[in-house]
């Protein structure tokens, strides 16, 4: 299949962003704008275009969806390694060609409303047309280090766009904590590619994921600590995939990453940056599954589970809507990390592995949509806090019915999308671990009650007096709404199975009515529970809270986390190691040097009684030289 | 005139048009077109070396070798490989960058481009020159200057700051001294005559005791001026006090001495003693990336926090020598051509601020993204071409730094490198403090608004050295694989 | 024995006739044109001097008394040049301070003849020839050294010259009694047969060697160096440090090398521990002093000590190497000596402060100066650091690291110093500085010179490789 | 040549006579008289080489030649000397070695 045409999805948007970040000052707004949604339309289409074509026409070969490859390479470390450049088409990287597409897409329109006015327009711009370039970029990598490349240009973009409000000390502060938690966990993601690289003796996917491959094959020839170096390495490359996707305890920068603007919150840390780290541990996944007989698989499955838990029940209790999305997204990212940690490998085994794809997939759809929403909403009362909310619905009806739409698709009832993904989430572990099934679903309906909790704060509940009426957003964003709106709906009967599964086979899935009924039931009951709680105004919520007493506190803190990293960098870190050093630096280290001089200088100053003045001594001291030369070589070191 | 000898003579001949020339006007004017022919020359080179590679497969090219001191056997010996050219080729935009930084030099200019270029004709010539002794006259040649531009043009304790580094950087050059004469003395292990010529040397090979004795010493007398630890305390004082171009010039181009002497005769005439004392330098190596790095997390001054980072990334370089492999060999040429280029912007950079706000205190400063948004953004550019972000040169070089050291097949070193990896982080952290603290944030003062914009001559020089970075990080393909060719013939003495 | 071969001494009898021509000429000069003494003697010398560059035989005269080769009539040009910078440089000061006080003409005597007993000195072939030259080469410095009767210092540096030289020579008279009582005769030639490695030998040489080690002022025979330098009329102060400091060195070297070679282990070793003594002492007080003649003084009692690291290989790479250094060294040292010279005449100023923010008021003299400092300091390219460096040569091809690099933790502390000057001239700014002044034509000429020769001695290598030449004359 | 005397006793004689010279030149207080002790010096240099001519090398005179010579120059080297310290006395009215030690350190 030819992949020309598809070399240009990423360029594009690389292009818009020189173009933009170049020209940034001569540019009007109204037509930076219209270039960054164009260039966008077009990677759209031809993302999909490209999906077309590789599900549809080329992709199967005798019932196997085939890996299409096209590489250069970019420097030679040596004979053997080497960095390639290129582009990957597989199932899952043309699925999240199209996700990335139609998000982005959404956002670059929906920001034309919402960034209207604000001066940086163009810049703003610039970064999301940057953000797109470096996803395209990471999706379609055809080796670890092209996908590490791109993992840090994601990182970067994102800095570059939560620290978009650049004189507001909070945002930059966000920026700086969200780049250097990714970048830490990035070392262990760049030191699990240097052990692959060593061990394996190559980057390229296509080979290490090679069930018949020497990688998989020979894993247990070296072993480190009574793992094999691979699952180390395996572990390792986790741990960058669980920083990019907030896995808990990485996931500390997520919520202050909500200090960007919305429909950045809404394209990176909903849709798809965030969604990397899954992706990156799907990429990998038979090397997950086969080596160690996926020992590295399982700690990826508990770690999702926790988190999902985790974040769940944090997001209870938080005020600020735009903290709840975020600390949901942690939640249903946990759902997508479980949901691969629990898969097998072929045919209907790898349920997990489609499930978690196809939630990823609808989740981007449904969270986007949630952001939007929130966004607009945002936008229209100046504030993120519940508190300044309530009874919108009268006033920006497009706004609530499409939150609405999003708040059912994500609790998983049916039809709505997240209905068919989380049922086939939950299927999956259930075949694989019962525990893990239960912490599951008790997370589905923390979800739902989250989720409508925020719903009825904002669009019912009683009426707050606004200084200015709220009123619907324009066209601009409006649109975007419907449409994620409309893919909410749709998404979930999209056969995904027949597409993305891990052996890229293809199997007939069909719903579990009685895990699925379960599923929904608990899903209604949260739902039911906030609306007793939130629909109308009642203390109901305030005494509960008070009945939790400590642990609401607790979890409103977010468990105190942040307090624990701080304490980390800024006493640890900071005044006990980084502090010592450089006292250390400059009175031992300099010191010594300096001491050395001084030393001399000072000698010279003692010893200067021996030049007298007086001939008399000259001559003694000469007289001395002598007889001291005479006994010494003379009678001692005469040989 | 060979194509090589001409990098020696046009700077004289610019020094000597300089001693005619009257004010600033005029002097800035000569040392930039001598600086600019220079420059075309190099580039020049570069193509010429291309094509002389395809039909010349010696260690190096353009070889010439005039007799000198028949009695010592020292020659004027000079020749290229693609590592020394990709030395010059930073020397030269680096140095035409320093002119157009320092366009405004008021006190003494003529004085001052004189000393700038004779620094420059000491650099040329030590990285084009294959005899022993004569590497080790440039070598003095281009430290001595230093004395002088920071001593005269500097600010702060300037004084001491200069007498400092001259006299830690002659301390090294004259244990070096010694190492040489060692080296010298047992060139002629296979009966052939003395000879300071490095490749004959290379050829007989000195007995291990030799290399046991003398590896340290050559080591330690070039890596003072690559700030090797505990040895790099002139670097800070001395960057902090010198003036603009004159900081670009010495951590842009002077410390990259130290690692290509390292390479070039450490290492390659004393590979035993190399592999016996890697272990030892290895670890001062390692503990100067971490520790420069974490110095530099608590630094306020700019120049300070700039120098403690390239403490960090040179160590990164000897690091990465040390790893004795052709990998990391390339990754330590990479690195020193990437933290040329970087840290001369960065230096450039801060002067510039330095000019508008008169401070490098960062707790002074304060929302400059606001006031220059160009030397801001470039700025931010240059932190992150600096923390190792890909499409920057730092990613290529660093990347192959640590595959290179990773490969390294006894597991303590595969450690060391894991430890030094992780330096990466905290630079991110001490770059971004900066970044945050100074750039972005509100304006902490009023008169910060009334600051100059950019002007053509800084934009200029801006240029020079951030096209390089970019092109490096974006298509690293060509110069990686010119150095790597060219190191294939240096691995033979290393197991 | 007939009139050409004579003419072996020819160097020797035209400065003779000099010195004649010069006490007739002050006999019938007019009161009113004893200025014109001045030219006189400076043009009879370069005459003299460039007439000593026609090529000469090698050969002895006096049964072995007297002998001259190839590397001693080198060494004597290299005198000659010396002593011709020095009076060009001293010239002005003449005609100021000496011709107005009628004593131009002994002052030329005095100096040609202590020249000319160093011609007898480096020339000579047994001891007596160089006891009188020695002595004779002593005694008229003295006389210079007190030669500003008015001035209560140089009378003083007189006085200290006097007696510590007179101890001086006293001793190696007694350590050169020795040697006699053993070899049974003061022939070079027949003590290098008879002399044997015995205590008595060896105690005789080291008296001896004292006597020597007093002049090229080796620690710790050389405290008379400072005050007589300071208080001694500068001219006078340069021809100690590099005149007669180096004719010293060079007939040193000689008998180390031919006569007292059957004691080469007792003396190595006395050197390598001399060498460094000296190098840290001289190094050592030389940081701490603030007048300028001290301050060279005490660089030059250091440069000594380097010198002998040429020595102490014994071959003929160190004769070389040796004779190379002295003659840059006169160039780099006359050099400074001549700036301090300039400065102290126009302004009577000798103090490292008063030199600061010299450069911007008189360039040219700071760059001079820079350029000597930075070549005793042995900075490239100028001619210091190819000296130093085959000094380190020599002294490592017989195996001396240690040494060497000793010698280079030297050459790193000598460089503070060179710089503590530099700094005053170049760095610092000064609300009083010294005046711009221009120098006459002498001064400059001689300035010129030495400049020429610190930038080209050293590039210039076929003048090396002659010199090696040259001292093969001696290791047949 | 004197009987009964052998020539250890008179070489003994000339290094008691050199040191007394030394312990005088350290010891005075007075130039004159620090002059006198070189002299002393010179001198046990002098009967050196004269008697060493003598008992061991009597065929020749080098030695009595040599010794002629020093105790020229000595007078040469103390007429001067004395000038030079009459020059002081001008100065300074007084021959103590205590008055010229203005240059130190």
């Amino acid at each position: 299949m030819n992949l020309g045409y598809i070399l240009l999805i990423p360029l594009i948007p690389l292009v818009v962003f020189l173009l933009l970040g170049i020209f940034n000052q001569r540019i009007k707004p109204a037509i930076s704008g219209y270039i960054g949604v164009f260039g966008l339309l077009v990677s759209t289409i031809l993302s999909c275009y490209a999906a077309y074509q590789y599900f549809f026409v080329h992709g199967k070969v005798n019932g196997v969806y085939q890996t299409f490859v096209e590489k250069t390479v970019w420097m030679n470390f040596s004979d053997t390694l080497h960095i390639d450049m290129g582009i990957f088409i597989d199932p899952i990287s043309v699925m999240m060609l199209v996700v990335v597409s139609t998000v982005s897409l959404m956002v670059h329109i929906y920001s034309r409303g919402y960034m209207k006015g604000d001066d940086g327009y163009t810049k703003f711009f610039a970064f999301l047309s940057l953000f797109s370039f470096s996803m395209y970029g990471l999706v379609l990598a055809t080796n670890l280090f092209q996908i590490y490349i791109f993992w840090e240009l994601v990182g970067v973009s994102s800095y570059l766009l939560i620290g978009y409000y650049y004189t507001k000390e909070s945002a930059v502060a966000a920026a700086k904590k969200a780049f250097i938690v990714t970048r830490f966990a990035d070392l262990g993601f760049l030191i699990g590619i240097l052990i692959m690289g060593y061990y394996t003796g190559t980057y390229d996917f296509e080979t290490l994921n090679d069930p018949e491959g020497n990688a998989i094959l020979n894993w247990a020839s070296t072993s480190f600590m009574g793992l094999s170096v691979l699952t180390w390495g395996l572990i390792l490359i986790f741990i960058g995939g669980a920083g990019k996707s907030a896995m808990f305890p990485l996931h500390i920068w997520l919520p202050d990453a909500m200090e960007g603007p919305t429909p950045v919150s809404a394209l990176i840390h909903a849709a798809t940056m965030v969604v990397a780290g899954v992706f990156l541990v799907a990429r990998l996944f038979p090397m997950y599954y086969f080596i160690e007989d996926g020992f590295a698989l399982n700690i990826v499955a508990f770690v999702g589970a926790f988190s999902a838990l985790f974040a769940a029940i944090i997001a209870i209790t938080q005020t600020d809507i735009k903290r709840v999305l975020a600390f949901s997204t942690m939640s249903q990212l946990g759902y997508m990390m479980l949901a691969l940690g629990v898969s097998g490998y072929d045919g209907h085994e790898g349920l997990g592995y489609m499930a978690s794809m196809f939630h990823l997939f609808t989740h981007a759809m449904f969270k986007a949509l949630l952001f939007l929403g929130a966004g607009s909403v945002i936008h229209a009362v100046h504030s993120n806090y519940l508190k300044d909310m309530g009874g919108l619905r009268k006033y920006m009806p497009i706004t609530n019915i499409t939150f609405l739409i999003a708040a059912l698709a994500i609790s998983g009832v049916p039809p709505f999308a997240g209905f068919f993904s989380k049922d086939e989430i939950l299927v999956a572990v259930y075949e694989h671990n019962k525990l893990l099934y239960f912490v599951g679903v008790f997370v589905a309906g923390l979800t739902a009650f989250y989720m409508f909790r925020i719903y009825f704060g904002i669009f019912w509940g009683k009426e707050t007096k606004y200084e200015h009426k709220p009123h619907e957003s324009p066209i601009s964003m409006t649109f975007p709404l419907l449409f994620l709106a409309l893919m909410s709906i749709l998404g979930g009967f999209i056969p995904f199975s027949d597409f993305v599964t891990a052996d890229k086979a293809g199997f007939e899935a069909h719903l579990n009515y009685p895990l699925a009924a379960v599923a929904v039931v608990v899903g209604l009951i949260g739902i039911v529970l906030a609306w007793v709680f939130y629909k109308k105004e009642s203390d109901l919520a305030d005494r509960l809270a008070n009945f939790f007493g400590p642990l609401y506190q607790w979890t409103s803190d977010k468990f105190y986390f942040d307090a624990i990293y701080l304490f980390i960098t800024k006493k640890i870190l900071f005044k006990r190691v980084a502090a010592p050093i450089a006292w250390f630096d400059r009175n031992i280290v300099d010191g010594t040097m300096n001491l050395i001089g001084n030393s001399t200088v000072k000698t010279s100053e003692k010893i200067k009684g021996m030049q007298s003045g007086k001939v008399q001594d000259y001559a003694f001291a000469f007289m001395a030289g002598v007889v001291i030369l005479a006994i010494v070589f003379v009678y001692l070191w005469a040989e | 005139m060979d194509i090589l000898s001409l990098f020696i003579t046009v700077p004289v001949l610019t020094i000597l048009a300089l001693v005619f020339t009257k004010g600033l006007r005029q002097a800035r004017i000569v040392s930039m077109i001598g600086s600019l022919i220079q420059l075309a020359m190099t580039i020049n080179l570069v193509f010429a070396y291309f094509k002389e590679r395809d039909i010349n497969q010696d260690i190096m090219v353009f070889t010439k070798d005039v007799v000198w001191f028949e009695q010592f056997n020292i020659h004027y010996a000079i020749g290229v490989d693609g590592i020394s050219v990709a030395l010059l080729l930073l020397t030269a935009i680096v140095v035409l960058a320093g002119v157009f930084i320092s366009w405004k030099m008021s006190d003494l200019p003529k004085e001052f481009f004189i000393s700038l270029i004779v620094l420059s004709i000491g650099v040329y010539g030590f990285f084009i020159s294959l005899d022993l002794f004569t590497m080790f006259v440039f070598f003095e040649i281009a430290v001595i200057p230093m004395y002088l531009l920071i001593g005269i043009w500097g600010t702060g304790p300037r004084e001491y700051a200069a007498m400092k580094l001259t006299l830690m950087l002659m301390g090294a050059s004259a244990i070096l001294l010694v190492a040489i004469l060692g080296i010298y003395f047992n060139s002629n292990t296979d009966g052939g005559p003395l000879t300071f010529n490095i490749l004959e040397i290379a050829k007989v090979n000195i007995p291990f005791e030799v290399q046991k004795l003398f590896f340290p010493l050559t080591f330690i007398g070039f890596a003072v001026i690559g700030a090797l630890f505990p040895f790099h305390t002139w670097s800070p004082d001395g960057h902090a006090s010198a003036p603009t171009a004159v900081s670009m010039l010495h951590a842009g181009v002077l410390m990259k001495l130290g690692g290509y002497g390292v390479f070039r005769v450490a290492m390659y005439l004393l590979p035993e003693g190399a592999q016996y004392w890697s272990w030892f330098f290895i670890i001062l190596a390692a503990i100067g990336v971490i520790y420069g790095a974490f110095s530099a997390i608590k630094q306020t001054d700019l120049k300070y926090i700039n120098a403690y980072s390239s403490v960090s990334h040179l160590g990164l370089v000897l690091f990465a020598l040390l790893m004795l492999n052709k990998t990391a060999w390339n990754g330590a040429i990479l690195q020193s051509l990437s933290h040329g280029f970087m840290t001369a912007l960065f230096f450039a950079l801060i002067g510039m601020i330095y000019e508008r706000t008169h401070t490098r205190d960062v707790r002074k400063l304060g929302g400059l993204l606001k006031v220059i948004p160009f030397i801001s953004a470039i700025y931010v550019i240059a932190g992150l071409a600096s923390l190792g972000l890909p499409g920057f040169s730092g990613f290529v070089a660093e990347m192959n730094i640590f595959v290179g050291a990773f490969e390294h097949d006894d597991m303590f070193y595969r450690i060391v490198t894991i430890v030094s990896v992780s330096a990466i982080v905290v630079t991110a952290v001490y770059i971004l403090r900066v970044v945050g603290i100074m750039l972005m944030g509100p304006v902490k003062n009023k008169a910060f608004l009334s600051l100059e914009k950019v002007t053509w001559y800084e934009q200029l020089g801006i240029l020079l050295l951030l096209i390089p970075i970019v092109g490096m990080g974006v298509a690293p393909l060509w110069i990686s694989d010119m150095i790597l060719a060219s190191l294939h013939p240096f691995i033979h003495g290393v197991p | 024995m007939n009139i050409d071969s004579l003419l072996v001494m020819r160097q020797e009898i035209s400065l003779l006739a000099i010195i004649l021509l010069l006490l007739v000429a002050e006999i019938f000069m007019a009161k009113n044109k004893k200025h014109s003494i001045v030219h006189l003697a400076i043009f009879l010398f370069g005459v003299h001097t460039l007439v000593g560059f026609l090529p000469l035989t090698e050969n002895s005269l006096f049964g072995g008394m007297f002998r001259t080769n190839g590397l001693i009539h080198f060494f004597k040009n290299v005198l000659n040049i010396g002593v011709l910078i020095l009076l060009l440089q001293s010239a002005d000061w003449l005609q100021e301070k000496i011709v107005s006080q009628n004593k131009g003409t002994e002052f030329f005597v005095l100096l040609f003849s202590s020249l000319l007993g160093m011609y007898f000195m480096i020339s000579s072939g047994d001891f007596l020839m160089f006891y009188l030259g020695l002595e004779l080469s002593t005694l008229p410095v003295a006389a210079l050294a007190a030669y500003e009767t008015a001035n209560r210092k140089s009378s003083e540096a007189g006085i200290k010259l006097i007696l510590s030289s007179a101890l001086a020579s006293g001793v190696s008279l007694f350590g050169i009694s020795m040697l006699y009582a053993t070899s049974g005769s003061i022939y070079f030639a027949d003590v290098i047969e008879l002399i044997t490695a015995t205590q008595l030998t060896s105690l005789g040489a080291i008296l001896f060697f004292a006597g020597l080690a007093f002049k090229i002022s080796l620690v710790p025979f050389h405290f008379w160096t400072a005050d007589v330098y300071q208080g001694a009329p500068i001219s006078i102060a340069s021809y100690l440090s590099v005149i007669s400091k180096g004719a010293a060195v060079f007939i040193l070297m000689i008998l180390l090398f031919t006569v007292l070679k059957p004691l080469i282990h007792v003396w190595e070793n006395m050197i390598y521990v001399v060498a460094v003594a000296t190098m840290f002492i001289g190094n050592l007080f030389a940081l701490r002093q603030q007048n300028m003649k001290r301050f060279l003084a005490f660089s030059s009692i250091a440069q000594a000590g380097f010198i002998l690291l040429g020595l102490i290989a014994g071959t003929q790479l160190g004769m070389a190497t040796v004779v190379y250094f002295v003659l840059i060294y006169v160039f780099s040292n006359l050099a400074a000596f001549g700036v301090v010279q300039a400065i102290s005449l126009q302004t009577g100023k000798e103090h490292i402060k008063d030199y600061e923010g010299l450069y911007r008021t008189n360039p040219n003299l700071s760059l001079v100066m820079m350029l000597a400092l930075f070549s005793l300091a042995g900075i490239p390219p100028v001619a210091g650091f190819f000296g130093k460096f085959f000094l380190f040569t020599a002294a490592a091809s017989e195996g001396y690291y240690f040494l060497v690099f000793l010698a280079v933790v030297n050459v790193t502390i000598s460089l503070y110093y060179y710089l503590l000057v530099v700094r005053a001239m170049f760095l610092r700014k000064s609300d009083t500085p010294i005046p711009f002044f221009k120098n006459k034509i002498y001064m400059r000429i001689g300035l010129i010179i030495t400049v020429i020769g610190i930038l080209i001695l050293g590039l210039y290598s076929p003048l090396y490789d002659h010199i090696y030449e040259l001292s093969g004359n001696f290791n047949r | 040549m004197i009987p009964g005397i052998s020539i250890y006793e008179l070489l003994t004689v000339t290094s008691i006579l050199f040191f007394i010279g030394v312990y005088g030149f350290i010891t005075r207080k007075n130039l004159i008289s620090i002059l006198i002790s070189v002299e002393l010096i010179l001198n046990a240099s002098v009967i050196n080489f004269v008697v060493i001519n003598k008992y061991m090398y009597p065929d020749m005179l080098q030695g009595v030649l040599f010794s002629i010579f020093i105790i020229a120059v000595a007078a040469a080297e103390t007429a001067l000397a004395v000038s030079i310290i009459i020059n002081l006395y001008r100065q300074i009215n007084s021959v103590e070695v205590k008055d010229i030690e203005t240059m130190k350190y």
